[in-house]
């Protein structure tokens, strides 16, 4: 456990020094959100209907731009061949360092998000809930994103390719992230497709190390 | 031949199955059939027997279900001739998924039983997906326009279809960006096994919205809803379909054999083109 | 294009589904057999030339 | 304890790198792996470290009564090993010591209890020679101080299995001093050591192993 935590720890440090990562993502999300309305025109009400839909697009992208980074900075240093001798199995190793994106960039663009509700005329009493559902919703985007992450450590054109192997299998948190939100906003007030956005991200944090690990191991040799 | 070493130690004398771009070394009477199957050159003794045929069937089934389809199916009661689209329109949609779910297997025979021949299975049957895939787009949204007044409808099923036709682009981009391909076909299946895993979630998920599609009608409890008169073209099209990428898979996979041998033949000759440099230095 | 089939209002709709089916249908079958060809030419170059495969000169 | 490797034949892609490497490393010696570029170290070296799966032959530990007590395909030798390979494993962003201070407490085992985490940072930097470069972030040392911070990753966790890939590269004399005299306590105290280099090193108990070309096909 001191391992995993000590792996935790030094990953947040790192995005805490390096810096840049963080702010390029949260730069990044404002900028689609404010690209939106200026494409699809400044309609309040429009907007106000789109927004959270909006959100979750933009968190998607923004939390994608810093993937990337998530192992193969460690593969270039020569850390992970060393990380591998470690008492803790590779799938721990993967499952510190997506918790380490989720909280240094996941948590983040959460809190961001209510923020930006502000361009998009959304109602005042829906950001504890739009709030509640990216905090639920993103793990499963950081777990997912290092299976693709992954899988593209060795790959050429790694940036655009873990895009176009990710976004896919977003598609489930897309759609239950926005039904959370619309359900529990909406008459009916129902909690079920918030329930299964929890399922989705705590599935994810269990399934997701195993296939990076493997994918991992075998890059290694 | 052997290189230095410290302990002279016997070679085991097991024959190990591993994947490699070659055919296994030996061959003993302790092999299983599936061992002697799964051995590319038997492969392509018996591929090659079997391909003209499996090629033929499919040609016939097709043309039958073809005359069947235009001349005797009757026009539907309710979309009328348009109906004539399902009898390819389907057979492209079962194939886009049956083909995933083969993806899937032989991945799955790469990974845990490095079966040989699984990955060139795997290899050869992504592209062939893909195509059907898109042809099932393609052709559902041609029968859209006349049925539902749009082309593409955000309809669950239609839109499931189109994310697999993202995954099997997913599988090919990854296998096309990886230098090394043993370690290529590896990442590939690992990604073909997440995606078989994520694709009922996707579907569920996408089954959230409302659906304009007709429900699944051929097979479901208490038989088929379709009337006999279009779903036998309808089957006999399906078979057909199944047939011709059986043979075009048999094909691809003989072909990516023959790749990799010439592949290993070439390695063969940077090998012999160092030893005699080498040789001539000495 | 006539048959001696009506197909109706929407026959252009339906012979469109099947063109674009036989299209990258026959795409495909050529490329294989294409593909297969080569292939064949570059082995056969090989045997010509007298190189063996590793695990065949073992064998 | 030994170190067994039992007709290892390793492949990169489809290219055969070592056909056949067998020997036992006993506990207190080194193995010095030698020859010329490309003659396959590097690989041997991943191979006993457990990163790449041999396509025949294994690697195992043998305990004091030659009893079997793990081997790399399973991960057991890895746990047992430091490998320093070509490339230090060092964050820029963090300084020498929080560097050291991670890999002492990811890296340690029972046999590192005894002793706190600060300690062994504080000993490893004494040994290497940082002590004065502890609160300096590690992206600004000079190649031949990376190195050594690299290699006092070996000192921070008690491992009896160290490989070594090109350890003395950009090392200078006193460093390399350094370097020998710490794989010698580690042999004197029942280590091993497993180092491919193309520099003869003085050590104690050293055997060596000559690394051909890869062999050729018949």
């Amino acid at each position: 456990m001191s391992a995993f935590l000590a792996l935790l720890s030094r990953d947040l440090r790192l995005a805490v020094r390096q810096g840049g990562a963080l702010g390029t993502a949260l730069g990044f999300y404002m900028l689609v959100v404010t690209l939106l309305p200026l494409g699809l025109g400044a309609d309040l009400n429009l907007l106000s209907r789109i927004a959270p839909g909006v959100l979750w697009i933009a968190l998607l992208l923004a939390a994608l731009l810093s993937l990337g980074r998530v192992f193969s900075s460690d593969y270039e240093d020569g850390t992970l061949d060393v990380l591998a001798t470690g008492r803790l199995p590779m799938e721990l190793v993967v499952g510190a360092k997506a918790l380490a994106h989720w909280i240094s960039t996941g948590i983040p663009l959460a809190l961001m998000a209510p923020v930006l509700g502000l361009l998009l005329n959304l109602e005042l009493s829906a950001y504890p809930l739009l709030f509640g559902t990216m905090l639920a919703g993103t793990p499963a985007i950081s777990f997912i994103g290092a299976v693709g992450a992954a899988l593209t450590l060795r790959a050429y054109r790694g940036g655009l390719l873990i895009a176009l192997l990710v976004l896919p299998l977003y598609v489930p948190t897309l759609i239950f992230g926005m039904a959370a939100i619309n359900g529990l906003l909406g008459a009916s007030g129902t909690m079920s497709a918030f329930l299964i956005l929890i399922a989705l991200s705590l599935a994810s944090v269990v399934l997701c190390p195993l296939a990076a690990a493997a994918a991992l191991r075998l890059q290694m040799q | 031949m052997q290189q230095g070493y410290l302990l002279a130690s016997a070679g085991l004398p097991v024959v190990h199955l591993r994947f490699s771009a070659q055919p296994l070394r030996s061959f003993s009477m302790t092999q299983t059939l599936t061992q002697r199957l799964a051995n590319p050159t038997r492969f392509m003794e018996l591929s090659a027997s079997v391909l003209p045929w499996v090629a033929g069937a499919a040609a016939l089934v097709i043309g039958y279900g073809l005359y069947l389809s235009f001349f005797v199916a009757p026009p539907d009661y309710l979309q009328g001739e348009t109906a004539r689209i399902m009898f390819i329109h389907v057979p492209c949609a079962w194939l886009s998924m049956a083909v995933y779910a083969i993806i899937a297997m032989s991945s799955f025979g790469l990974l845990v039983f490095r079966h040989p021949l699984a990955d060139v299975s795997a290899k050869a049957a992504v592209p062939l997906g893909a195509a059907f895939t898109f042809l099932a787009l393609v052709t559902g949204s041609l029968w859209g326009r006349p049925t539902w007044g749009t082309y593409w409808v955000w309809d669950a099923r239609l839109t499931s279809v189109l994310i697999l036709f993202f995954l099997y682009l997913g599988l090919m981009a990854l296998r096309s960006s990886i230098e090394d391909e043993a370690l290529a076909s590896k990442l590939t299946a690992i990604l073909a096994l997440v995606g078989i895993v994520m694709l009922p979630i996707i579907k569920f998920s996408v089954n959230f919205g409302n659906t304009l599609h007709q429900p699944a009608s051929v097979i479901r409890a208490g038989g088929p809803t379709i009337d006999t008169a279009l779903l036998v073209p309808l089957l006999v099209m399906a078979v057909g379909f199944t047939l011709m990428f059986v043979a075009m898979h048999l094909k691809a996979m003989r072909n990516e054999i023959m790749r990799r041998r010439v592949k290993a033949l070439q390695l063969a000759e940077v090998e012999r083109a160092q030893a005699s440099q080498l040789a001539a230095a000495e | 294009m006539d048959l001696g089939l009506d197909l109706g209002p929407h026959a252009s709709f339906i012979w469109a589904a099947y063109g674009v089916v036989t299209v990258v249908i026959g795409a495909m079958i050529a490329w294989l057999i294409l593909d297969g060809r080569e292939q064949e030419r570059r082995l056969a170059d090989f045997a010509a030339r007298g190189v063996k495969r590793r695990s065949a000169s073992r064998a | 304890m030994q170190l067994v490797a039992e007709n290892l034949t390793l492949e990169r892609g489809a290219r055969r790198i070592a056909n056949g490497v067998s020997f036992v490393l006993e506990s207190g010696t080194a193995l010095l792996l030698t020859g010329p570029n490309g003659s396959g170290k590097s690989t041997l070296l991943r191979a006993l470290a457990g990163y790449l799966r041999p396509s025949e032959g294994t690697v195992k530990v043998r305990g004091e009564n030659g009893a079997f007590e793990g081997s790399s395909e399973s991960g057991e030798v890895a746990e047992v090993c430091h490998f320093v390979g070509h490339l230090d494993g060092i964050k820029t962003h963090l300084t020498v010591k929080e560097n050291l201070a991670f890999w002492a407490t990811y890296l340690a085992g029972p046999a590192d209890a005894k002793q706190s985490t600060a300690h062994r940072v504080e000993d490893a930097l004494e040994q290497f020679a940082l002590d004065a470069l502890a609160e300096i972030p590690a992206g600004y040392l000079s190649a031949g101080q990376k190195r050594r911070l690299g290699l006092a990753r070996l000192a921070v966790a008690k491992r009896p299995i160290w490989l070594l890939d090109e350890p003395t590269v950009s090392l200078d004399v006193a460093s390399v001093k350094v370097l020998t005299d710490a794989i010698d306590a580690h042999l004197k105290a029942g280590g091993m050591a497993v180092i491919a280099t193309h520099l003869p090193m003085e050590l104690a108990s050293v055997r060596s192993m000559q690394l051909g070309r890869a062999q050729v096909p018949a």
